[in-house]
């Protein structure tokens, strides 16, 4: 009879100092904010512009932000988060990253032997990467390390290239890329312009093999899918409407390419 | 082809080392600045820490004959192969040539008793190498001295053979007439022991006297106490800072030697003397105090001074880059406790040693000395530390 | 007094609750990440092992033994321990919602710390006084909170090593777990 | 004389002045200048020509585009041929004009020389200053007029002449006390009288025993102000602004503060006989005094050379290439804190204080081994930062922790890395964090 009633008295004085605590210290939480972080892929990639993916719920959940801003989530998991929050979702284009340079090992040669960190960040700091075009890839891997899908290899010839089906678009190698060569593009287009220099058609054929001289003979042949940008001697997508596949055969340096 | 992938983003940071200039490729190197460099590389390091360590191998193999050779030999070759066999099956780059593992065998057979197995040298070597420092990526990562962590698994593992130590040979002149060859071989020493020149009996190191003695309440005759007993006079101190007739682990024996070793060590800028000697001082202190309350339960600060590993751990152990602070106050601070922490085990404890456990203490005290020592910058308002980052 | 600072030493030192008698291992291995957010749980585990041993030795000496239940002592010390947990758990986030959010879902695990448990059965057994036994539950907090910290100062090094791939993060920690241990049993033997 | 001024930590590499007891000879005439319009910190300066402009000797042909920028001259008279881009030190594409020479060399008519300055009004000069575009040219290449003129609310007491020179290997600004010992008090004198300040020191390292004779000699008959000469500890950084500050006035300049926190300007000696030909001859700024120095050269010495030379002919000029010998590294600047350069056809600028050589043999690879945390960075760091703790937090790009350990205080001497042991590139893990954190500072700030 007395264990129970010890037991008794014990847990009632308990719970009875719990509830008073609880009533004039008390901090309300939203369960809402922990649905809603289960539905993201939970690689804290922070392409959201939040702190990772917890803070991204945690303003989802407060209304401060909307659905649709994390690149990696899958559709369905964003369909049940819209539904979660009551809020309607835009179809989004899918995007993935692609490295705008094909300025290789043999295209754009080394002018100077790099002995430093192996990192593109570090590597700017030494003569800025001593390579023959100054805008391009100096392949030592910073978005290759910062890819939280692994989708980034570093070719043999120490050029970044992004895997098309590994990649979720996510933004992370654009930031990590100290000279910008990555840029977010639709998913549909087949190919790219892979130069990002601007400089003169003729001086940039110095630097590098595979520039895009600017030539236009894709803006001739496709003037709907492609243009020059301005002011500059560099072709670009129209990427609201890309152009087939086999465009890419009319391009002299091969920039223009899958 | 995504495994491949996943094995870049991994890389570490790794220099992209200048080839001979052929032909093909580019002359010129680009670098950061500075592009003057001293002389002084990890490898030369190592290598003066190795002759430093030299002068007390060899009054080790002087005192303890061949089998203090064995000894040495045996972990001065497994603690580099463990470390090349480990770099091998954690597809690391091998860094044999750097003589840190050299240095890691070196420091551990002088603090194993000469009549160790070659097997417990071996598993010795082993946690020393592999579980002390390979584990953490190698030489620079490890938070504990591998050499200490290889010792204290040992001595807690096989307690007895680790702390049997065999007498150490002594000079003709100081032999008592009837202690002679009469003496029955132990049944712990090895036949090889026997072979030797050494004493084959197993005797106590002069600091489990001044355990034993704390309860006798005998400390004034500490020095008669652990003369050896095929010795005719007394013990004195010069005779224990030379290491004549004073047993222990190979590296215990001559303080001269490790002196000679250390004052190398702190010319060549490889040594602070900041740990050795907050280390020493902060010992002498404590147990002088004791001393002066209580004479006949506690030895004097000579005697603790000169027993035991305390001269090989300030000098050599406690003063290894890697597990220390890296600021000279750091250095002071590491020093007083690992003092204070050898003081207390040795006047209060159990164990009859502190030097090794309070140098792994320490060491795991190292990165709070590291941030809370941490200098004001030039031209900044005092009061400002380092902050911390959650 | 002599037998307070022995009985001190001996829960801090000697008798390391996490180091010696492997007792709260799991916030020892989570919560170490960050010296910071070790010193905040360091100093809630000093707050609730504090008044816990207090409180269930109050419970022990005023309400068990009276009635002849000591058997009971389990179950009421994890009633009470609970609600103390639950009581520090809202105060912290009302008060200090960032080491609330650093401590996360070790906070509540308080509750299933074994060492506070221990540390009461602990006082129970060994029949200690009131005084004595908030003093031992104090001390070996202390003795734990030094442990954390220590090893949290370490682990922030460890992240900065170059561990193979297979070691990273848990099965390194853990060694270096046993390391500290294995170094801290020096202590052995001194304080009595 | 018999105290030595002293900081805390730096190192002693070898010296390395071989070219100490070379005259200065004037550098020839060359058929094509590459003049970049950016020499300076701040916004590149605006052309003022066009493609087929004739220009003359010291004609400006760059005017400044905004408070921190200077004015470019023409380093002789020719033809622009192009305006285009050249390759900095830094690795970047800077706008330059190339100016192609006629042979003739003529001068522009000279900015009217100011024959009694000392009773000019400050604010006349300082435009002189302007005019003359003259930068800082010890390195950083400051612009001096934005130097010379005390911020509001700041008050300056000190002028410090940086005549130490620590940079191993470099003896340009050594030669030039040597050489013209008056023109450069008399620069002292009028800078000092720009900042009406009392107390000036001329601080030298002690390695230059003639060269503080030969300054201790003429400052004497300095009475308003007296020019005090101070022999230094031969100790790299001793040039450092904020060490040599502290070595002579023991003020610690704040952290991230300016020396006139501390009411101190610094000049260096070139810049200080750039001003005094500026005033007294009117004369622009569009050569400088250059060491081009190194075991591959044939020989070595120091010349004044026309900006926008390229190091190129700099080195012909040098003797070439010993026999069998090879360049492994080619360096803008002396070897602490010089830039490594891929391209001998960078032009010599307004900061170019020394072209040096390296054989393949003298040249020391970084690695990226593990910290041994020998301490021995710690020791030397002029700063007192832990150069070893942030080099691996930076490795692991924990910025935000280094920015705790103070990395923003780093004036990049690189005593931590040439004293390494493990051989890390410490500098370089340092201008990453700085660049790093300095950009979400920056982001921080432009939130606000």
């Amino acid at each position: 009879m007395s264990t129970l009633v010890i037991i008794v008295v014990v847990g009632v004085f308990t719970g009875i100092a719990i509830a008073i605590v609880s009533k004039f210290f008390g901090v309300e939480s939203n369960p809402l904010e922990d649905q809603v972080k289960e539905l993201l892929p939970g690689a804290n990639c922070g392409g959201c512009g939040y702190a990772g993916c917890s803070g991204y719920a945690k303003a989802l959940a407060e209304g401060k932000a909307a659905p649709g801003a994390c690149a990696a989530q899958k559709p369905e998991d964003l369909k049940k988060t819209a539904a979660l929050l009551g809020a309607s979702v835009e179809q989004k284009v899918p995007k993935v990253a692609v490295v705008f340079c094909s300025g290789d090992d043999t295209n754009a040669t080394r002018q100077a032997q790099y002995n430093g960190i192996n990192n593109c960040r570090d590597a700017m700091f030494v003569a800025a990467g001593a390579k023959t075009c100054t805008y391009g890839c100096l392949g030592l891997g910073a978005c290759a390390r910062v890819c939280p899908f692994g989708a980034i290899e570093i070719t043999d010839k120490h050029l970044a290239v992004v895997h098309k089906e590994l990649c979720r678009g996510c933004g992370k190698c654009v930031q990590a890329c100290p000279k910008k060569l990555i840029r977010l593009v639709p998913r549909s287009a087949e190919i790219h312009v892979h130069c990002s220099n601007p400089m003169k058609g003729a001086v940039k054929l110095r630097g590098c093999k595979a520039a895009c001289i600017g030539c236009g003979k894709c803006v001739r042949t496709a003037p709907d899918n492609m243009r020059i940008n301005n002011g500059t001697a560099l072709a670009e997508v129209n990427y609201g409407n890309p152009p087939a596949e086999e465009l890419a055969q009319v391009c002299p340096t091969h920039a223009l390419r899958k | 082809m995504s495994e491949e992938v996943k094995n870049t983003a991994a890389a570490a940071p790794a220099p992209m080392p200048a080839k001979p200039a052929s032909s093909a490729e580019p002359a010129l190197i680009v670098s950061s600045s500075p592009h003057f460099h001293t002389k002084s590389t990890v490898d030369s390091i190592m290598r003066w820490v190795v002759i430093a360590l030299l002068p007390a191998c060899l009054a080790a193999i002087y005192f303890f004959g061949l089998e203090a050779l064995r000894v040495l030999a045996i972990c001065s070759i497994a603690c580099p192969a463990f470390e090349y066999l480990s770099a091998k099956a954690m597809r690391k780059s091998n860094e044999l040539h750097d003589g840190s593992a050299l240095v890691t065998g070196l420091l551990l057979g002088m603090n194993l008793p000469s009549t160790t197995p070659w097997w417990i040298c071996l598993i010795g070597s082993f946690i020393a190498i592999v579980v002390g420092k390979m584990i953490y990526g190698g030489l620079g990562c490890n938070p504990f001295n591998p050499a200490l962590v290889g010792r204290v698994a040992l001595l807690l593992a096989f307690p007895v053979v680790m702390t049997t130590w065999p007498m150490p040979r002594i000079p003709a002149s100081l032999k008592a007439d009837s202690a002679l060859t009469e003496v029955v071989p132990a049944s712990s020493a090895t036949p090889q022991a026997t072979a030797s020149a050494v004493m084959p009996a197993t005797t106590a190191t002069p600091l489990k006297f001044s355990k034993g003695s704390r309860t006798h309440g005998s400390a004034r005759n500490l020095l008669s106490d652990c003369t050896p007993a095929h010795q005719k006079a007394p013990l004195t101190y010069m005779q224990m800072f030379l290491g004549i007739g004073k047993s222990g682990s190979l590296g215990e024996t001559s303080g001269l030697a490790l002196l000679l070793g250390v004052i190398l060590l702190i010319c060549l800028n490889i040594v602070r003397w900041h740990i050795p000697v907050c280390y020493l001082g902060t010992v002498a202190i404590i147990t002088g105090i004791a001393w002066i309350c209580s004479p006949d339960s506690y030895a004097n600060p000579l005697f603790h001074l000169l027993s035991g590993g305390l001269l090989l751990g300030a000098f050599f152990m406690a003063t290894d880059m890697v597990t220390t602070p890296l600021s000279r106050t750091g250095a002071i601070v590491f020093g007083v406790g690992c003092g204070i922490l050898t003081a207390c085990i040795r006047l209060w404890g159990s164990y009859p040693e502190g030097a090794s456990f309070s140098i792994l203490i320490m060491n795991a005290f190292t990165p709070l000395i590291d941030r809370y020592t941490a200098g004001r910058p030039f031209g900044m308002p005092k009061k400002k530390g380092i902050k911390m980052t959650a | 007094m002599g037998s307070y600072i022995s009985l001190i030493v001996g829960c801090i030192l000697v008798n390391n609750f996490v180091l010696t008698q492997i007792l709260g291992i799991c916030p020892f291995l989570g919560v170490s990440k960050s010296t910071k957010t070790a010193l905040g749980m360091g100093g809630a585990v000093i707050f609730v092992m504090a008044i816990a041993g207090f409180f269930t030795s109050c419970i022990y000496h005023l309400l068990l033994v009276p009635y002849k239940v000591t058997y009971l002592s389990t179950i009421v010390f994890i009633l009470a321990i609970a609600g103390i947990v639950q009581i520090l758990e809202i105060l912290l986030q009302k008060f200090s919602k960032a080491l609330y959010q650093a401590l996360g879902i070790y906070l509540p695990l308080i509750t299933t710390n074994c060492a506070v448990l221990g540390a009461a059965i602990l006082c129970s057994q060994k029949d200690y006084g009131l005084l004595k036994s908030t003093v031992f539950c104090t001390a070996s907090a202390a003795g734990f909170a030094l442990a954390l910290l220590i090893f949290s100062s370490i682990r922030e090094r460890l992240e900065l090593a170059r561990p193979p791939m297979a070691l990273k993060g848990l099965p390194l920690t853990l060694i270096t777990a046993g390391l500290l241990a294995m170094a801290f049993m020096g202590f052995s033997g001194l304080g009595n | 004389m018999i105290k030595i001024f002293h900081f805390y930590g730096g190192v002693h590499p070898q010296e390395a002045k071989i070219s100490r007891g070379v005259s200065i000879v004037d550098a020839p005439l060359y058929p094509l200048y590459t003049v970049p319009l950016a020499m300076h910190i701040g916004a590149p300066a605006r052309s003022l020509v066009k493609v087929g402009d004739t220009v003359l000797r010291g004609q400006q042909i760059g005017e400044p585009a905004s408070f921190v920028s200077s004015a470019i001259h023409s380093p002789t008279s020719g033809k622009v041929k192009a305006l285009d881009v050249c390759l900095s030190p830094q690795g970047t594409q800077l706008p330059c004009v190339v100016i192609e020479s006629d042979g003739e060399d003529t001068p522009a008519e000279p900015l009217p020389p100011i024959p009694d300055w000392r009773d000019a009004d400050p604010d006349i000069l300082r435009k002189r200053v302007a005019e003359a575009g003259i930068v800082g040219m010890g390195g950083a290449s400051f612009p001096t007029p934005v130097k010379l003129s005390i911020p509001p609310g700041k008050s300056i007491d000190t002028l410090i002449i940086n005549g130490v020179e620590c940079e191993p290997c470099l003896t340009a600004d050594h030669r030039l006390m040597l050489e013209s010992p008056k023109m450069i008090l008399e620069g002292v004198e009028l800078v000092a009288r720009i900042l009406g300040v009392k107390n000036v020191f001329i601080g030298i390292e002690n390695n230059k025993p003639d060269a503080i004779q030969v300054l201790d000699k003429e400052a004497a008959a300095y009475t308003d102000p007296v020019i005090h000469v101070l022999p230094l500890h031969v100790r790299y950084p001793q040039g450092a602004e904020k060490q040599l500050i502290y070595a002579i006035t023991k003020r610690q300049v704040p952290s991230g503060g300016l020396p006139a926190d501390v009411h101190c300007v610094v000049q260096n000696i070139g810049s200080i006989y750039a001003i005094a030909e500026a005033v007294i001859h009117g004369k622009p700024l569009y050569e400088r005094v250059t060491t081009v120095t190194g075991t591959p050269l044939v020989s070595t010495g120091n010349w004044r050379f026309r900006v926008g030379t390229s190091y190129a002919e700099a080195i012909k000029l040098a003797g070439g290439l010993k026999e069998g010998a090879s360049i492994a590294k080619l360096i803008s600047g002396g070897p602490m804190m010089g830039m490594t350069v891929y391209s001998q056809s960078i032009p010599v600028m307004k900061n170019t204080s020394g072209i040096l050589l390296m054989a393949p043999e003298e040249v020391h690879q970084y690695t990226s081994k593990a910290c041994l945390r020998c301490g021995r960075c710690n020791d030397v760091c002029p700063m007192q930062l832990m150069p070893g703790i942030l080099s691996v937090q930076i490795e692991n790009e924990r910025f935000d922790d280094a920015q705790n350990w103070h990395v923003m205080d780093c004036i990049e001497c690189g005593c931590c890395a040439y004293t390494c042991p493990a051989g890390r590139p410490l500098v370089q893990h340092m201008r990453r964090a700085k660049s790093e954190v300095g950009a979400k500072l920056r982001a921080a700030k432009a939130a606000k």
